[in-house]
């Protein structure tokens, strides 16, 4: 009681406190979601969002505060509840089930039956084919989902919740994070449609040009708390980002006055090429070269083949073709760690399944790589080299750690992050490859990842950044190089790196393919 | 013998159905009856239950599906059998059972058992002397489901429950298990430093309990019942003391000789339980024991040692 | 033209690939029937089929354990103890001590009884690995000992002989499921059999149940965020893994109409063969009740087979053994080929 | 205040969490100690740790196997196959059939040998596992029984007996491995188990390649980008259980001087709850060789304790079973109060 619901507001959170074992996740926030209407909401990595909407959704449970809808107190005991609410919800991470087919997929835990107990595949396949054709997806109901592009899965992943018939919210949690440009017009089409019925929809993301275009009222934590909301007509990005992080955090665009020409070539690639099973290239003969303490951007599409770049320089498909050469000498490239050796490392794409190991301590993660350099007796870890080397990496790239012999999962994802960068640089490599070294981290660690890359650079290490997110590539890349379908679309160096330029370059490929 | 004669299944196949071979009581007996089955001109197939009576309901009904003539079985349980051979009887096949009996009478053609009540006797008398008459012992007991394993141990507390001065310590089954035996024996020991002697269901837990006894550098009275080349190497170099000799390959070679009778003649002319005296092997005779058999001067007298006798005798 | 040639060498390769635990039962059949002489008889073949029956319905337990991502240990254990049990209520009831009173049970109730038994046993299992969340493969390395033990003191280690039942008492009858079905040549084993797969083949494809089951193998915590009950779903598929042990037991026993606890020893790895066998991949997510049978049926031609042309237990056990491994070596190859084959078909629909 | 308290409760609880099956074993000791004669002397205990030696050592490879989150079913099987090797050398020598010559190994080489053997089989494992992609639980189940087969048909079933070898024959004092190490009290299985236990406990802990067996089990995709060669570490590791197996089954022959086929069977089982009451975690990642040691005393204190009490093997039974899976579910506790105060520890950085 004691509440009463205005009437462009769908679903109230009031005064929501969310404690987990020893964090606060979320402090005394409160939330109206408005009716029909895109509701953004925005905050660093942790802000809290994702736990927010996990409460709406009945996933997570509040520690403290109320929920309601219209003027009557809700509370959901899971997802199944939510969902009476006609409240569903696109999670962050893909939750799909690669091993069943799509439509089984779209109507999981949603099944229509016949007597109860039978399934009806006959309407699920019908409602499947409207909906995919709806989303421009005309994928077959038939195929199983772990044989679908990511973007394909996402796409499935996005049809589930708009089966139901009777949808009242629809919670968005980073939808777009592997879609391609036009996969994301598609996307907002549907949720113009989608409040037009008088859906109400959050929409949470990092790409705040996104939200400039699609979003109508804007929610901003920072550290579990609540910090402003404004019409998003009212407010411009740099507002946001100043509400976000607290204070004018931007990078800096990085300036050298190096003629690259006169430097020494350290890597030349030439006709890289990755067929692709069943015909095409995934890498279509790529041509590029780098040169001593430069950093090299490499921006393109979802799909464009950025990360098999990475993946041929390390030695993980021994079936490419072309030539690669290091300082003047061709590679023979067989395996990764044959790679590592010659002076490779990789700073791979996904944090957790590809960067750490969970059940190790921050100094082990660190020194993994490096370690078999460190021996002492012929077969021994000599530790006490092992220590001060980490140490010494871990001073210089700023990783806060209290005791490197914590579990790595103590430290925050900005931190984690420069320790898989520690553990790469550990092999003293020539060429530091990064693929989306700032993904899934917030402003103020991407800036300090991003002054890591600059230092390094200084000191001579040549570096190629793969990055999805254009100010970032712009501001941190001596020279950028653009992939689209697997060809390289164009070069760019200097005042030539401008967004639009790249951005033009990144829809090539999809015209030179017939 | 009162009902039709079963007129086997068909085919020329003798099945040799028998536990384990890691035993070699089992060896010697599937081997012996595989060679005089073949020699009578029978076709022989050899299989092992493993002590799993399901395993063996599916080896005899394999031998009914194949039309054996005959079935020879060292069955896996004296309840647990009883159905899989009235079903061959009922497909026509004769069964003869070796070694062990099952609690059924009129299903097997012959059941040619060890008379393992006068051997466990014999042997527990050899074993008190050796013990002088006192001391505290174990008992290693057979596989419950064994009816041998019932009979030997009681035949053996009826000869020596009669010294008030022989106090049994311990009794822990070994399943008839040579390294399940060690590591028993092993344990009792160090609960029982002082232990004077051991008696063992079979040959295969003497060997093992005598391997622990000697790792523990001791050396008392040993005994325990079947007669193999094993016990008897342990016999002649005093680690043992005795064993019951169980005469597996004349049974063996009793059991095929009575099939071939039978299926030619449509009977055995024998009664169907039929028990074969046992030999006391100890130092002074284990000259004369080789795979199973016994022969006294070289002559083979073995078969000489045959009585037939009714259970219900064997049992008083 | 090429490719359209290399796209229709792979259908064929697929088709084969698919179909192999099949093709490896009908070649096992051909060469048995050459070799053994009475192999390819109706006699012979049922005696394989009731064979079959039993770890074929400790399989289709399994299979859907496994589909799950779990593993199942218990269940030849399982069926000893479930065994043990109807034998005892057979041949000495029910005692209850502090009434001072004896039931016995018809045969009905005593099957009803120790099938549910063996559910409920199942249950604990699965509330052992979701709510306690201990590894499947030690909790039910836990219980298959535990209830090893069980069975073993129901009886002190004896056997229940004789469980015929008595007229006076109204339990006889118990022998039926060990026998052919009434007026056929049909075991009462292999109907059971049929039965069981039928229906768990039809919940398994045909319910949200078990579509269910297939996605927490696929995806648990999707499932979990999709709204599936994970936990009650895996208590439930334990709870069957238990009831087709009960099952199992009971027909066993009822086969050499006596009980004894040795029954079922190491039949969970025979369980776990076949259902491997029929295309039920380790990871979960995978499997389907008819390849399991087509497992079952594989490895009971194998033993049978094998035993009928006079080869040692032995050489039983290296065939198995061999049997199994390169099995799921060519199941490695069609999911590669299966996925090669998806990504052809994606590219060309591009 | 108040949560300084409560963070030094937690750390009490964690020091006695992790100390749980020291804890047990304690207690065990403890209960054997009053209800069994003389369980407390060193003879006594000395016999416990020689049957401990055994399982402890299959348990240290296990450990290994289990760390980078595989599983070997086949280590009873290789002891037993390793056991009869090494009596069939001792007894018959290798007769090489198309040189008309039999050739007789001195006692160290015939070890030498079988050990090599094993570790052999261990890395054939390893390659199926990895270069084939057979789950770890199918392909050494598959060598399990093949390896079982093989052990038989090296002798068709029967016993190696009296392996003292010839004088004659220079392969004598076979039997040192199964008594008392040359004049102490000490069996020199103990010794062995202790050598293994050393080496194997300082590579997992001080060597790159323990850590990189570590990280293997905790991110297999994350320690392949790092460099490390998954697919040959996980070779080494299968080819050292297969080792540590052939070590077995040599100790547990000598100790009965013959050799039996039967050796090994279903040791597979303890090994895999020694390694996991030692805290190993099935999912990888996680585990000691110390903890192993433990875990392996508590089920060795457990049998021999029961024995000498004169409680039947049921019974021992079910109390196996029990402490695994009390055990396990402990250290889920454990596991969640660590990671509790990780991140504790997260926030108080922040
Ligand atoms: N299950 C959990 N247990 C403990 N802490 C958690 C849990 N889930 C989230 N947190 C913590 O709660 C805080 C808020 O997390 P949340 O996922 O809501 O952030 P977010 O705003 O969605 O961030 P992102 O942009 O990275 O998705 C973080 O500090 C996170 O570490
Ligand atoms: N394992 C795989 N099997 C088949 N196709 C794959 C595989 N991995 C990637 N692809 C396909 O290869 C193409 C290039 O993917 P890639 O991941 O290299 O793109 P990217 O440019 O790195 O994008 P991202 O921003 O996601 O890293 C896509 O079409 C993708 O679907
Ligand atoms: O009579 C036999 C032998 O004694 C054998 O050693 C074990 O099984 C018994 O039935
Ligand atoms: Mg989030
Ligand atoms: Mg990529």
């Amino acid at each position: 009681m004691g509440y009463t619901c205005p009437e462009h507001v769908f679903l109230h959170a009031d005064h929501i406190s969310k404690i987990y074992p020893g964090t606060k996740a979320l402090d005394d926030v409160s939330f109206d979601l408005l009716k029909g209407k895109v509701n953004v909401l925005i905050g660093e990595n942790g802000a809290g969002k994702s736990t927010l909407m996990k409460m709406i959704a009945g996933i997570e449970h509040p520690s403290e505060g109320k929920m309601y809808i219209g003027d009557q107190e809700v509370s959901f005991k899971d997802t199944t509840e939510a969902r009476k609410h006609g409240i569903g919800i696109i999670h962050q991470e893909l939750s799909l089930f690669p091993n069943l087919n799509v439509y089984q997929n779209i109507f999981m835990a949603r099944e229509k039956t016949v007597g109860k107990i039978k399934l009806d595949n006959k309407s699920h396949v019908e409602a499947t084919k409207k909906i995919l054709k709806r989303l421009e997806h005309e994928i077959d109901p038939n195929t199983q989902v772990g044989e679908l592009r990511v973007g394909q899965q996402q796409m499935i992943e996005i049809a589930r919740n708009l089966v139901a018939d009777d949808l009242e919210v629809l919670i968005m949690d980073e939808p777009t994070s592997s879609l391609s440009q036009q996969e994301v017009q598609v996307l907002f089409k549907i949720m113009r449609e989608l409040t037009a019925q008088g859906i109400s929809i959050v929409y949470i993301s990092h790409r705040l040009e996104e939200i400039m275009q699609i979003g109508d009222h804007i929610t901003i934590l920072r550290d579990g708390k609540y910090v402003s909301d404004a019409e998003v007509k009212d407010i411009d990005v740099p507002w946001i980002v100043h509400e976000m992080t607290g204070g004018a955090k931007s990078y800096p665009k990085r300036e050298s006055k190096i003629d690259w020409s006169k430097t020494e070539k350290v890597l030349e690639v030439k006709d890289l090429c990755l067929p692709k099973a069943g015909g095409g290239y995934l890498v279509d003969h790529v041509n590029f070269d780098l040169h001593k303490g430069e950093i090299l951007g490499i921006y393109g599409l979802m799909g464009a083949g950025r990360s098999e770049i990475f993946e041929c320089l390390m030695g993980m498909h021994p079936e490419h073709t072309g030539e690669v050469f290091l300082e003047g000498e061709k590679l023979d490239i067989k395996s990764i760690s044959g790679q590592i050796d010659k002076g490779f490392a990789l700073i791979p794409e996904d944090r957790q399944t590809q960067g750490l190991v969970q059940t190790m301590d921050i100094e082990k993660n660190c020194s993994l790589s490096a370690m078999k350099r460190y021996k002492k007796a012929g077969i021994f870890l000599d530790k006490t080299k092992e220590g001060k080397k980490v140490d010494e990496q871990i001073k210089d790239i700023h990783i806060k750690v209290a005791d490197k012999h914590l579990p790595i999962l103590s430290l925050s994802g900005g931190n984690q992050q420069k320790v898989v960068i520690g553990k790469g640089i550990l092999t003293e490599p020539k060429i530091l490859l990064m693929d989306e070294p700032s993904r899934g981290i917030d402003i103020g660690a991407k800036t300090e990842v991003f002054d890591i890359i600059n230092q390094y650079a200084e000191r001579g290490l040549s570096i190629i950044v793969v990055s999805s997110e254009l100010q970032e590539i712009v501001s941190i890349a001596d020279r950028v190089l653009v992939l689209s379908n697997g060809l390289k679309t164009g070069e760019f160096s200097g005042d030539e790196i401008q967004e639009d330029t790249l951005v033009l370059a990144s829809y090539k490929g999809h015209h030179a393919q017939k | 013998a009162e009902t039709e004669a079963l007129p086997g299944g068909g085919s020329n196949i003798i099945y040799v159905i028998t536990p384990s071979v890691s035993n070699p009581a089992f060896k010697t007996e599937a081997d012996v009856a595989t060679k005089t089955a073949e020699d009578l001109g029978y076709e022989v197939k050899a299989a092992s239950h493993d002590d799993d009576p399901t395993k063996q309901t599916e080896l005899f009904d394999s031998a009914i599906a194949d039309k054996a003539a005959a079935i020879i079985c060292d069955n896996a349980g004296a309840d647990a059998t009883i159905e899989a051979v009235k079903k061959a009887r009922e497909a026509g096949i004769p069964t003869f059972l070796i070694d062990r009996e099952i609690n059924e009478d009129g299903a097997a053609i012959s059941q040619i058992v060890a008379n393992n009540y006068q051997g466990a006797k014999a042997i527990a008398e050899v074993w008190v002397e050796a013990m002088g008459e006192e001391g505290k012992y174990a008992e290693l007991l057979g596989k419950e489901s064994d009816t041998n394993a019932g009979v030997r141990s009681s035949a053996f507390h009826e000869v020596i429950d009669q010294y008030p001065d022989l106090e049994m310590v311990a009794q822990q089954t070994a399943n008839w298990e040579k390294t399940e035996a060690f590591d028993k024996t092993e344990a009792i020991l160090q609960a029982n430093p002082d232990l004077d002697g051991i008696i063992c269901g079979n040959d295969t837990m003497l060997e093992g309990a005598a391997a622990a006894c000697e790792a523990a550098g001791l050396s008392i009275p040993i005994i325990g019942v079947d007669g193999s080349d094993e016990a008897a190497a342990l016999i002649r170099d005093g680690k043992a003391t005795g064993t019951a000799l169980q005469q597996f390959a004349l049974m063996a070679q009793m059991a095929v000789e009575q099939a071939d009778t039978y299926l030619k003649d449509g009977s055995t002319g024998l009664d169907e339980k039929q028990l074969v005296d046992c030999v006391a092997i100890t130092k002074d005779n284990v000259a004369n024991l080789k795979t199973f058999v016994y022969t006294e001067d070289g002559a083979d007298t073995a078969g000489a040692e045959t009585t037939e006798k009714t259970t219900e005798e064997a049992a008083e | 033209m090429a490719a359209d040639n290399k796209k229709s060498n792979n259908a064929l390769a697929m088709t084969l690939l698919k179909g192999r635990t099949f093709i490896v039962l009908i070649i096992l059949m051909i060469f048995f029937s050459i070799t053994a002489n009475n192999f390819l008889t109706v006699g012979a073949l049922l005696t394989v089929a009731k064979h079959v029956a039993l770890y074929g319905i400790l399989a289709i337990g399994m299979t859907y354990v496994i589909i799950t991502g779990g593993i199942d240990l218990s269940v030849g254990s399982v069926a000893g103890l479930a065994g043990m049990i109807a034998g005892g209520l057979i041949q000495e009831g029910l005692t209850l001590k502090f009434a001072g009173v004896t039931i016995y049970f018809s045969v009905p109730l005593v099957v009803l009884i120790t099938v549910l038994l063996g559910a409920f046993i199942g249950a604990l299992n699965g509330v052992v690995i979701t709510k306690f969340n201990v590894a499947p493969f030690i909790a039910t390395l836990g219980s298959m000992y535990i209830c090893r033990g069980l069975a073993n003191i129901r009886s002190n280690g004896a056997t229940f002989s004789d469980l015929a039942g008595y007229e006076g008492l109204g339990n006889t009858g118990f022998e039926v499921f060990g026998r052919n079905f009434a007026g056929t040549m049909i075991p009462t084993g292999v109907i059971i059999l049929l039965i069981v797969a039928v229906i768990a083949g039809l919940i398994l494809k045909k319910t949200p149940f078990g579509w269910h089951v297939q996605a927490i193998g696929g995806n648990e915590r999707a499932s979990k965020l999709s709204g599936i009950k994970v936990d009650r779903v895996k208590i439930w598929v334990y709870a069957f893994s238990g009831l087709c042990s009960a099952i199992v037991g009971i027909i066993a026993t009822s086969q050499l109409v006596s009980a004894t606890p040795k029954t079922g020893e190491s039949w969970e790895m025979n369980a776990i063969a076949a259902s491997v066998l029929g295309g039920t991949s380790m990871v979960g997510g995978v499997g389907s009740i008819g390849g399991t049978i087509v497992g079952a049926f594989v490895i009971g031609v194998i033993n049978d087979g094998m035993t009928m042309c006079g080869v040692t237990e032995f050489w039983q056990k290296i065939i198995r053994g061999l049997v199994i491994i390169i099995a799921v070596i060519i199941d490695q190859f069609q999911r590669n080929l299966q996925a090669k084959m998806a990504l052809q078909a994606r590219n060309e629909n591009k």
